[in-house]
C-alpha cells in the first residue's frame, strides 16, 4: 500500500535533526511511501501553513515534529476533519490526545534526568560544581532538559549547578561561553562538571577547556545529550565522559505505526517513547562513531 | 496616474501569472481552501507589513515587529491565563503597551535624530528580552472569546475557510489604504519619506508624524501579535523570530520604495501573497530538501523583483525618465 | 589623516568602551587579569578581542557598504558558506593555500553578486542582499548536507584558534585587515569617491566617478571580510556549522558600524570606528556571560546598553553638549550631525 | 547689467500700484536680528520692516544673509537674538507650521516642494480639503487647476512633480507660497529659473496681491525686476544691514556699489565681438542627435574658441540637448565625433574622458554633494577623471580650492566646510569650480548663473570670455538674454524641443533672440504653454 505523507519538518538547525531528517526519507523510499517534505525554517507558522497545504492537497498522512508543544489544536483538528492521521515526532503538543494518532519521541526531561543521574554516580559524594550549557532560551529541549537535570541532582547537596547560560544548541557559542565560565570560575579550577543540552556545545567547549590547559573529560567531566558522532570521538579521546542518546529514527516507529493503522486500523499506543540509552567511555565509542558517521548526522 | 500606478500594475500580473503557473502544475492549488489558507496563514504578518508599509513610505524602518508580536502574545497568554485578567480588558492593555512602546521608538528617533535601523534593532532586542522575562515557556490560551473568535469564519464552497484573523488583515489593509491616501497624516508620511527638510520647509509637522507612524507600526504589530495568539492559541517568546524581514520583502515585492516617499498598501497586501504563494508552492511540491527550500525562496525572491525592476525599466524608458538612479 | 585627529574622531566610542570596561571589572573581579599559558596570552580581555573577530571582521566590509548608502545583510549566510566551502576543501584533502584562495573566491562573488544587484538591478540593497541572505545559508547547507563539516587540518584550525606572539591570530587578521583597508581608501582617492557617492550618487555619476565600478568594488570587499571571518569562525570550532555559522550576525556587524559612529544614511566613514565599536558589543556579550544572570535576561540588558551608548553618541544630545543653547530639532542641526567637525578632522 | 540695455529703463516695466504708508505702523518688522552658525555669524543685529501693501526687495551678495533672514522671519531657523512683531503683536514662530498659521507664505531658495508627491499635493500639503474628514483629492485637482492657471500653466496637477522642470516645480512653489499667505508673502529668488514670460505674469499676480494689501518680501539678484516690481529695497552686506530706501530716485550704480561695497566697472552693453569660427578647430560634432519625447533630430558642431549660447523658453527641450551631448541619456538616433572620430558616450564618465564638462541645471540634486567640503567638491570631477589610484595631494586639492574660491570670490569661512552649509549662490559657484577645475575641452553650462549676485554675475560672465579666448568651446544654456548677448559668439534657438534656428555672431542681440524665440513658438504651434507666452515675450522685449 504506497501512501502519500506529508512531513512537516523544523528546519535544519543542527545536525541531530538533519539526521532525522535524512533517515526519514530513508525510511519512506524503503516503505515506497511517497514522502512530501517540508522545511519549516524555525518557524512555527510555517508548520501550519505545511499542515494546511497537506491537507488541501489531501495527503494519506502527516509527519509533524512541532517546534513548539502550544498552539496546534486548530490545524490537527481541520486534519481530522479531513480525516487525515497526525503522527508528532521527537516532540510532544500539549493539544488532547485525540487530535493526532500518536506521539514518537523521547521523553526530554528523562533525558536530562539520565544525564543527571550519571553524573550524580560518577562523582559519588565528592562536591562538584556544575556549569550548564543551556540549549536557545525559550525552546522545550532547553527547558525539559534542564528539569530533568535539576530533578536527578536534587536529592545530592554536593553536586550543585553554579552557572548556567544559553550556548543555543551550538558549537560556537557552547565554546565563547565556556571559555567566560573558566574565567569566572577561576581559570576553571572551581568547575567539576559540564552538562551540555547537546553534543554540539560540549564539543565547543571541549574546546574551550583545551585551550584553557585543562583536561576535559577528567578535569571537568563533560555528560551532554544526542549521541551525535562527533561527541563519541571525543569520549575516544577521553575528552567526553557521557552522552544520553536521542535516536534521530524516529520515522520508523511511526511508519509502523501507520501502516498497521491503515491496513487494520490497529489504533498504536498515544506514545511510543524511545530509548534515551546513556553511552560512556565504557561503551567502544569508536565503533558508534563508525557505524553513526554515515546516518547523516 | 497610470504611470504611477504601474508598478502595482505589474506586480498584480505577476501574481496572477504566477499564481497560474503553480496551478498548471497542481491543480487543487486553485481549490478556495488554499485561498483561505493564504489569507489565513499570513493574516498577522499581513497586518504588521501595513504597518510596516506606513514605516518604508516614511523613508524609516521598523526592526521591532517581530518581537513585538511575539512579546504580545505572551503578555496575553500569561495575563489571561494565571493572571486571569479579563480577555478584552488585557487585549486593550497591551495594544496600549505596544502603541506606547512604538512611540517611544518614534521620539527617540526623532528627537535625538538617530537612525531607525538602530533604534528599531534595540526595540528588537528589547521586546523579546521582555517577552522572555514573562515566560519563557510557551503559554496555551485558553479562554472563550478565542474558542468563539477562532469558529467564527465564512465556509466557502470547496471547504475553504475565510477566517476571522484572515477578514481582519483585509480589514486592516482597508483601513491601511484610506489613512495612507485620504487623510492629512498620510500625505505627510509620503511628504516625510520624499525628502525631510522639504517637508519641514512646507510646513510638516515632522516630530508628530515621526512618532505617530512608530506607534502606529507598533500598534499593528501588536494587533498581528494577537491575530498570532488566534492562529495559536498560545503565547511563545520564540515566536514570530525574522518576521520583520518577511514584512520588510513583502513591502518592498508590494513596489513600495525603502528610500520611502512612494509606494501603496494595496501592493504591500500583494506582495503578502506572493510571498505565501512561494511557500504554498514549496509545500506543494514538496521535493525540496531544507537547504533547497532557502536557495528556491532566494531565486523566486530574485526572479519577482527582477521581473518587476525590468518591467518598470522598460515603462521608464518608454516614458524617457532619467537615466541615472537617484 | 594624522594620529591625534583620528584618535579625536573616535573619542566617544573609545569612552563608551572604557566604561563598559570599567562595568565588567566591576562585574568579575578577575577581568582584567592577563596570564601567559601555554603559548598564548589568557584572560577576558583577550577573549574580548579574540570573540570579536569576526564582527570586526564583517564591521570593515560593512563599513564601506553603509559608506554608499546600502546594507548588506548577507555577510552572516556568506560566512556559512565560505566556512562551508573551507571544510568541504579541506576535507576532500585540497592544499590549505587552495583552500582559502578558492574561499575568498568564493566570497568575493557573493560580493559582487551583491553588487550587481544593487549597481546594475537598481534593487535596494536591503532587499538585494536579503536574497543572498535566504538563498545563502541554503547554499552552505547544501555543501554541508546540514552537517557540521568536521575537520582537522592544522592549518585552517590556526586561523581560528592559532597565536602568534601569544596574540590569537583572529586579532591579528582583524586589525591587520582593518589598517589594510582604512590605508588603501585614505591615501588613495577611494575614500573620497566612496563618501561622494553615499551621500549623492547622481551627482557623483555626473561628475564622472564610476559609481557602478565602485559599488562591485565595494559590496565585493564586504563579501571577502565576510569569507574571512567565516574562515575563523569554522576554525575556531574545527568545523563548518553551516546551520549557525555567522547567524545574525549581520545585524550585530551593522550595530558595530553605527556605534563605531558611521551614519547609516552614508557619507563619511571611519573604519577605525567600526572595528572600536566591534569591540564595544563583544565587551557587552562578555560582560553578560560574566555576570551570570539567567539568560533571559540577556537580550533586555544588551537593548538597555546599547540605547544608553547611542543616546550618548547622538547627533542631537552631542549638540547638547556642544552648544546648550542651539535647539537640537532646528534644521541646522538636524541638517549638520554635531560629528560634523570630527568627521572632518578624520580625513 | 541685467537688461542694462535700456529696453527696461527702471520705472518703465514697474507696476503703478497704491501708495505705500511708510513709518506709520508697520505689517512686519523684524529688530536686532542675529544669527551665528558654528563660529560664522550670518547676521548681526539686523532690522527689517515691511507695510501692507507693498513690495519690500532684499538684496545682497550671495552668502549676505537674505535666505537666512527670511528662514529666522518663518521660523525655519531659530533666532540668537531679536524681536518680530507681526502686525502689532510680537511672533515667535517656532516652526514653519506656525509660521504658515500666521499668514506667512514662503518660497524658500532651493525649491522645496516634494518631487514624490502630484502637483495638487503639493499645492494643498498640509491644508488638504476634506469631505467627511477624509481629503478629497477632486477638489484639491479642481482647484488646483484654477491657481495654476492664473498662471498660465496648464498641466496635469494629478502627476508627480518630479515630471516637470525645475521652472514648473517653482512656479507650483510660488502657487502655493501665495495660495498660503494671509498676511505676508516672502520670494527668495523666485524668478531665478522662469523666462520673461512667467515672470511678468508673476509681477501682474503680485501687483494683485499688493492691491489685497499684503505685504511681499521679494529677494533677487535681477535688478531690473527690482525696479519694476518693488517699492522699498533693503540691502544686506556681510550679515548687516547696509540700508533700507525707496526705489524711486534710488540710482542703479548706487545700489550695486552699497551692495557690493565698491565700484562695479559697468562693462554691460559689452556684446561678445564676433569671431571667425571657420579656422577654428573643430573639437566635436553632433549629427541628427535625437531622443524620442525628448528633443527632435539636431546637428551641432562645437569648434574651439566660441560659445553656442542656447536660447528658449522653459520646456523647450535645452537641458535635454546637454543631457543627450554629455551622455547623460543615450541618443535613439545621431552620431557624435570628437576630433573627427566618431564615439559613443554610455555615461557622463565617457564624456568627461573626452574632455567635456557639464555644469548642471538643478545644484541640488544633481551638483552640490552635501556633506563633502567646499574643497572636495571643488576637486571631485578632477579626482574621478585621475581615477581612484592618483590621488590628488592635500596639498594640491588645497591649493586648487583655495585659487577658486578666490576667483570666483566664493564666500565661505574656510574651504573645509561641508559645502551644504554654504549659500545657495556660493554653492552654485562651487560647482562651477568643480568643472573649471578639469579644464575642459568643451564645457557645458545649464543656467550657470541662477542665482549668483551681480559682482559674481559679471566676474562669471568675464570668465566665459576669458576660457573662450584659450580655445575652450562652450555651450552656454540660459534664460537671461541679456546675458547670452554678453558671451555668445552664436545663438541657438529651441522652440518645443526643436533646434529651429541660429542667430550667427553679427546678428545677436536680446531683440533678435526674443523674436527668433517668438517666431519659432508660433509656426511651432506652441508646445506646452506655447503661443500665448511667445506674443508676451515679444511684448516684454521691445517694450
Ligand atoms: N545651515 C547653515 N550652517 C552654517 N552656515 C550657514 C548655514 N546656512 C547659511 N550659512 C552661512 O550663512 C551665510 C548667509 O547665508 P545665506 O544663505 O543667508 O546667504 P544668501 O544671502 O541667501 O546668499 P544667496 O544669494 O547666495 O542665496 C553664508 O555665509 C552661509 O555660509
Ligand atoms: N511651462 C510649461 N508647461 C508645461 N510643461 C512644462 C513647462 N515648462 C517645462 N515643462 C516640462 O518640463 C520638461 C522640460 O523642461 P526642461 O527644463 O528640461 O526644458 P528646458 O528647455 O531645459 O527648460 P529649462 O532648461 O529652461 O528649464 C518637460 O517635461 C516639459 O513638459
Ligand atoms: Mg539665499
Ligand atoms: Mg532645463
Amino acid at each position: 500500500a504506497d501512501m502519500t505523507v506529508g512531513f512537516s519538518q523544523i528546519g535544519s538547525e543542527s545536525g541531530w535533526r538533519a539526521a532525522e531528517t535524512t533517515l526519514t526519507k530513508q525510511q519512506a523510499e524503503q516503505r515506497g511511501i511517497d514522502l512530501k517534505f517540508a522545511d519549516a525554517q524555525q518557524k512555527q507558522e510555517n508548520q501550519i501553513k505545511a499542515i494546511r497545504s497537506f491537507i488541501a492537497q489531501g495527503v494519506d498522512a502527516i509527519l509533524l515534529a512541532p517546534v513548539v508543544a502550544t498552539g496546534w489544536d486548530q490545524v490537527l483538528e481541520e486534519a481530522k476533519d479531513a480525516e487525515i492521521p497526525v503522527v508528532l515526532l521527537d516532540r510532544q503538543v500539549d493539544s488532547s490526545d485525540d487530535l493526532y494518532l500518536t506521539a514518537v519521541g523521547s521523553d526530554l526531561e528523562h533525558e536530562g534526568e539520565v544525564a543527571g543521574d550519571w553524573l550524580v554516580k560518577e562523582v559519588g559524594d565528592k562536591d562538584c560544581n556544575v556549569v550548564e550549557l543551556q540549549g536557545t532560551t525559550g525552546s522545550s529541549p532547553a527547558i525539559k532538559r534542564k528539569a530533568g537535570f535539576e530533578k536527578a541532582i536534587s536529592g545530592h547537596d554536593n553536586v550543585k549547578i553554579v552557572r548556567s547560560q544559553t550556548g543555543d544548541f551550538t558549537r560556537t557559542k557552547g565554546k565563547e561561553v565556556m571559555e567566560s565560565f573558566l574565567k569566572a570560575e577561576n581559570g576553571g579550577q572551581d568547575i567539576c562538571a559540564l552538562y551540555a543540552h547537546n553534543d554540539d556545545m560540549a564539543v565547543g567547549a571541549i574546546q574551550a577547556i583545551k585551550e584553557a590547559g585543562l583536561k576535559p573529560g577528567s578535569d571537568i567531566l563533560v555528560v551532554s545529550i544526542d549521541a551525535v558522532p562527533d561527541i563519541f570521538l571525543a569520549m575516544e579521546n577521553g575528552e567526553a565522559n557521557a552522552t544520553v542518546e536521542l535516536t534521530p529514527n524516529m520515522a520508523g516507529p511511526a511508519f509502523d505505526a501507520l501502516e498497521a493503522y491503515k491496513s487494520d486500523g490497529t489504533e498504536p499506543p498515544k506514545f511510543i517513547q524511545t530509548e534515551s540509552k546513556l553511552y560512556t567511555q565504557s561503551d567502544n565509542p569508536k565503533a558508534i562513531y563508525e557505524e553513526k558517521k554515515n546516518q547523516g548526522y | 496616474m497610470g504611470s504611477r500606478l504601474f508598478p502595482l500594475a505589474t506586480t498584480f500580473v505577476i501574481f496572477i501569472l504566477a499564481y497560474a503557473l503553480c496551478y498548471a502544475q497542481f491543480p487543487n492549488m486553485l481549490s478556495t481552501r488554499v485561498i483561505g489558507n493564504l489569507l489565513t496563514d499570513n493574516a498577522f504578518l499581513g497586518i504588521a507589513a501595513v504597518g510596516m508599509t506606513f514605516v518604508i513610505l516614511s523613508g524609516g524602518i521598523d526592526l521591532s515587529i517581530g518581537s513585538v508580536i511575539a512579546f504580545t502574545g505572551v503578555f496575553l497568554a500569561v495575563t489571561m491565563g494565571e493572571g486571569g485578567v479579563p480577555p478584552l480588558f488585557a487585549i486593550l492593555l497591551v495594544l496600549a503597551i505596544t502603541t506606547a512602546f512604538g512611540a517611544l521608538m518614534g521620539a527617540m528617533i526623532h528627537y535625538l535624530a538617530m537612525p531607525p535601523f538602530i533604534v528599531t534593532l534595540a526595540g528588537m532586542f528589547f521586546a523579546r528580552g521582555m517577552a522572555f522575562l514573562i515566560s519563557t515557556d510557551s503559554v496555551p490560551i485558553r479562554v472563550e472569546l478565542y474558542d468563539t473568535l477562532q469558529d467564527l469564519y465564512f465556509r466557502m464552497p470547496g471547504g475553504g475557510r475565510l477566517s476571522f484573523v484572515g477578514m481582519a488583515m483585509l480589514a486592516v489593509v482597508v483601513a491601511g489604504i484610506v489613512i495612507a491616501h485620504f487623510t492629512s497624516f498620510g500625505r505627510n508620511v509620503y511628504a516625510i519619506g520624499g525628502n525631510r527638510q522639504s517637508a519641514e520647509l512646507m510646513g510638516v509637522p515632522i516630530a508628530r508624524t515621526t512618532i505617530l507612524i512608530y506607534a502606529l507600526s507598533s500598534f499593528l504589530a501588536g494587533l498581528a501579535g494577537i491575530a498570532f495568539s488566534l492562529y495559536t492559541s498560545a503565547g511563545y517568546s520564540l515566536a514570530a523570530v525574522g518576521v520583520e524581514l518577511d514584512a520588510i520583502a513583502a513591502v518592498v515585492i508590494g513596489g513600495t520604495l525603502l528610500t520611502g516617499g512612494s509606494g501603496y498598501v494595496a501592493g504591500t497586501l500583494l506582495g503578502i501573497l506572493i510571498m505565501g504563494l512561494i511557500q504554498t508552492y514549496i509545500v506543494f511540491d514538496g521535493t525540496l530538501s531544507s537547504w533547497w527550500t532557502k536557495i528556491v525562496i532566494g531565486l523566486l525572491l530574485f526572479s519577482f523583483i527582477a521581473l518587476q525592476r525590468g518591467l518598470v525599466w522598460l515603462s521608464a524608458r518608454r516614458r524617457g525618465a532619467a537615466a541615472i538612479p537617484a | 589623516m594624522t594620529l591625534p585627529t583620528t584618535i579625536r574622531r573616535v573619542l566617544p566610542q573609545l569612552v563608551a568602551l572604557f566604561v563598559i570596561l570599567a562595568l565588567n571589572t566591576a562585574i568579575a573581579p578577575g577581568f582584567l587579569d592577563i596570564a601567559f599559558a601555554n603559548g598564548r596570552f589568557y584572560g577576558s580581555l583577550i577573549d574580548i578581542l579574540n570573540r570579536g573577530a569576526p564582527v570586526a571582521l564583517l564591521a570593515v566590509g560593512m563599513t564601506l557598504v553603509i559608506a554608499t548608502k546600502g546594507i548588506d545583510l548577507s555577510v552572516g549566510a556568506v560566512m556559512a558558506i565560505a566556512g562551508a566551502v573551507a571544510a568541504a576543501l579541506i576535507t576532500s584533502d585540497h592544499s590549505l593555500a587552495a583552500t582559502i584562495l578558492a574561499t575568498l573566491g568564493v566570497g568575493i562573488v557573493c560580493g559582487l553578486w551583491n553588487g550587481a544587484l544593487v549597481a546594475f538591478l537598481g534593487i535596494q540593497p536591503i532587499i538585494a542582499t536579503l536574497i543572498l541572505m535566504v538563498a545563502g545559508r541554503g547554499i552552505a547547507q547544501l555543501i554541508t548536507e546540514g552537517v557540521i563539516l568536521t575537520f582537522n587540518d592544522p592549518g585552517l584550525v590556526f586561523v581560528g584558534t592559532g597565536a602568534v606572539f601569544g596574540i590569537p591570530f583572529p586579532v591579528i587578521l582583524w586589525v591587520a585587515i582593518g589598517i589594510a583597508a582604512s590605508v588603501l581608501f585614505r591615501t588613495t582617492a577611494l575614500g573620497l569617491l566612496v563618501e561622494a557617492i553615499g551621500i549623492n550618487r547622481r551627482a557623483s555619476s555626473l561628475a564622472g566617478i564610476g559609481t557602478s565600478a565602485l559599488l562591485l568594488a565595494v559590496y565585493a570587499a564586504s563579501g571577502l571580510c565576510a569569507a574571512v571571518a567565516g574562515i575563523v569562525a569554522a576554525g575556531d570550532i574545527r568545523g563548518a556549522d553551516a546551520n549557525n555559522a555567522g547567524l545574525w550576525l549581520e545585524l550585530d556587524a551593522i550595530l558595530a558600524v553605527v556605534v563605531g559612529g558611521n551614519s547609516l544614511m552614508g557619507g563619511r566613514f571611519s573604519i577605525a570606528g567600526s572595528l572600536i565599536g566591534a569591540m564595544i558589543i563583544q565587551s557587552v556579550n562578555t560582560g553578560i556571560l560574566l555576570a551570570g544572570f539567567p539568560p533571559e535576561f540577556n537580550l533586555v540588558i544588551k537593548a538597555a546598553i546599547i540605547v544608553v551608548i547611542l543616546v550618548v553618541q547622538s547627533p542631537a544630545s552631542q549638540t547638547l553638549f556642544a552648544f546648550m543653547k542651539s535647539r537640537p530639532r532646528s534644521e541646522e542641526d538636524a541638517a549638520a550631525p554635531v560629528r560634523e567637525p570630527e568627521k572632518e578632522a578624520a580625513r | 547689467m541685467r537688461a542694462e540695455d535700456g529696453s527696461l529703463a527702471p520705472a518703465a516695466g514697474r507696476f503703478v500700484s497704491g501708495r505705500v504708508m511708510i513709518g506709520s505702523e508697520m505689517l512686519l518688522r523684524a529688530e536686532g536680528i542675529s544669527k551665528q552658525f558654528l563660529g560664522v555669524t550670518a547676521l548681526s543685529n539686523v532690522d527689517f520692516d515691511l507695510a501692507a501693501g507693498e513690495v519690500h526687495a532684499l538684496v545682497g551678495e550671495n552668502g549676505a544673509g537674505k535666505s537666512t533672514l527670511i528662514k529666522i522671519l518663518t521660523g525655519a531657523y531659530r533666532r540668537d537674538g531679536g524681536r518680530i512683531v507681526l502686525a502689532g503683536k510680537p511672533i515667535d514662530p517656532s516652526d514653519v507650521m506656525d509660521a504658515q498659521e500666521l499668514g506667512i507664505g514662503t518660497v524658500y531658495q532651493e525649491v522645496n516642494l516634494l518631487p514624490n508627491l502630484t502637483v495638487a499635493e503639493n499645492l494643498f500639503l498640509g491644508r488638504e480639503p476634506k469631505r467627511f474628514g477624509l481629503t478629497n483629492r477632486s477638489e484639491a485637482n479642481r482647484r488646483s487647476r484654477e491657481i495654476l492657471g492664473q498662471y498660465g500653466l496648464d498641466i496635469d496637477v494629478t502627476s508627480l512633480l518630479a515630471t516637470y522642470s525645475v521652472a514648473v516645480r517653482q512656479i507650483v512653489a510660488i502657487a502655493r507660497a501665495v495660495d498660503l499667505s494671509g498676511k505676508v508673502l516672502i520670494l527668495d529668488e523666485p524668478t531665478a529659473s522662469l523666462d520673461a514670460a512667467e515672470v511678468s505674469r508673476l509681477f501682474s499676480i503680485l501687483d494683485g496681491l499688493k492691491q489685497r494689501g499684503l505685504g511681499i518680501v521679494f529677494i533677487t539678484h535681477f535688478f531690473d525686476q527690482v525696479y519694476r516690481i518693488a517699492d522699498r529695497v533693503t540691502i544686506l552686506r556681510n550679515g548687516h544691514k547696509v540700508a533700507t530706501r525707496p526705489i524711486e530716485g534710488l540710482k542703479r550704480i548706487e545700489l550695486v556699489s552699497l551692495m557690493l561695497g565698491r565700484e562695479l566697472q559697468e562693462q554691460e552693453a559689452h556684446v561678445a565681438e564676433p569671431v571667425d569660427r571657420s579656422q577654428k578647430p573643430v573639437v566635436a560634432s553632433f549629427k541628427a542627435l535625437s531622443k524620442n519625447g525628448q528633443i527632435a533630430p539636431f546637428d551641432l558642431e562645437m569648434r574651439a574658441g566660441e560659445v553656442v549660447g542656447v536660447a528658449g523658453l522653459l520646456g523647450s527641450g535645452r537641458t535635454e540637448t546637454a543631457e543627450l551631448m554629455f551622455g547623460i541619456h543615450q541618443p535613439d538616433h545621431g552620431t557624435i565625433e570628437v576630433d573627427g572620430k566618431p564615439v559613443t558616450f554610455a555615461s557622463p564618465r565617457d564624456a568627461i574622458a573626452h574632455g567635456f564638462g557639464f555644469c548642471p541645471e538643478d545644484r541640488k540634486l544633481d551638483g552640490i554633494v552635501e556633506d563633502l567640503s567646499v574643497r572636495e567638491n571643488i576637486v571631485l570631477a578632477l579626482q574621478a577623471r585621475r581615477g581612484w589610484a592618483k590621488p590628488l595631494p592635500r596639498k594640491e586639492q588645497e591649493a586648487i580650492a583655495d585659487r577658486y574660491i578666490e576667483a570666483l570670490d566664493i564666500r565661505t569661512s574656510d574651504r573645509e566646510k561641508p559645502i551644504k552649509f554654504l549659500s545657495g549662490g556660493n554653492q552654485q559657484k562651487v560647482i562651477l569650480a568643480r568643472w573649471l577645475a578639469t579644464d575642459p575641452r568643451l564645457l557645458i553650462l545649464d543656467e550657470p548663473t541662477r542665482g549668483i549676485d551681480v559682482g559674481a554675475h559679471a566676474e562669471i560672465i568675464r570668465l566665459i570670455g576669458e576660457l573662450r579666448q584659450r580655445g575652450m568651446s562652450l555651450l552656454v544654456i540660459s534664460s537671461e538674454l541679456e546675458e547670452i548677448v554678453a558671451y555668445a559668439t552664436r545663438v541657438r534657438v529651441l522652440a518645443d524641443r526643436r533646434h529651429t534656428g541660429e542667430l550667427p555672431a553679427g546678428e545677436i542681440s536680446a531683440d533678435a533672440i526674443m523674436r527668433a524665440i517668438a517666431s519659432a513658438e508660433d509656426e511651432t504651434s506652441g508646445g506646452g504653454a506655447g503661443e500665448g507666452r511667445a506674443a508676451e515675450i515679444l511684448r516684454e522685449g521691445t517694450a
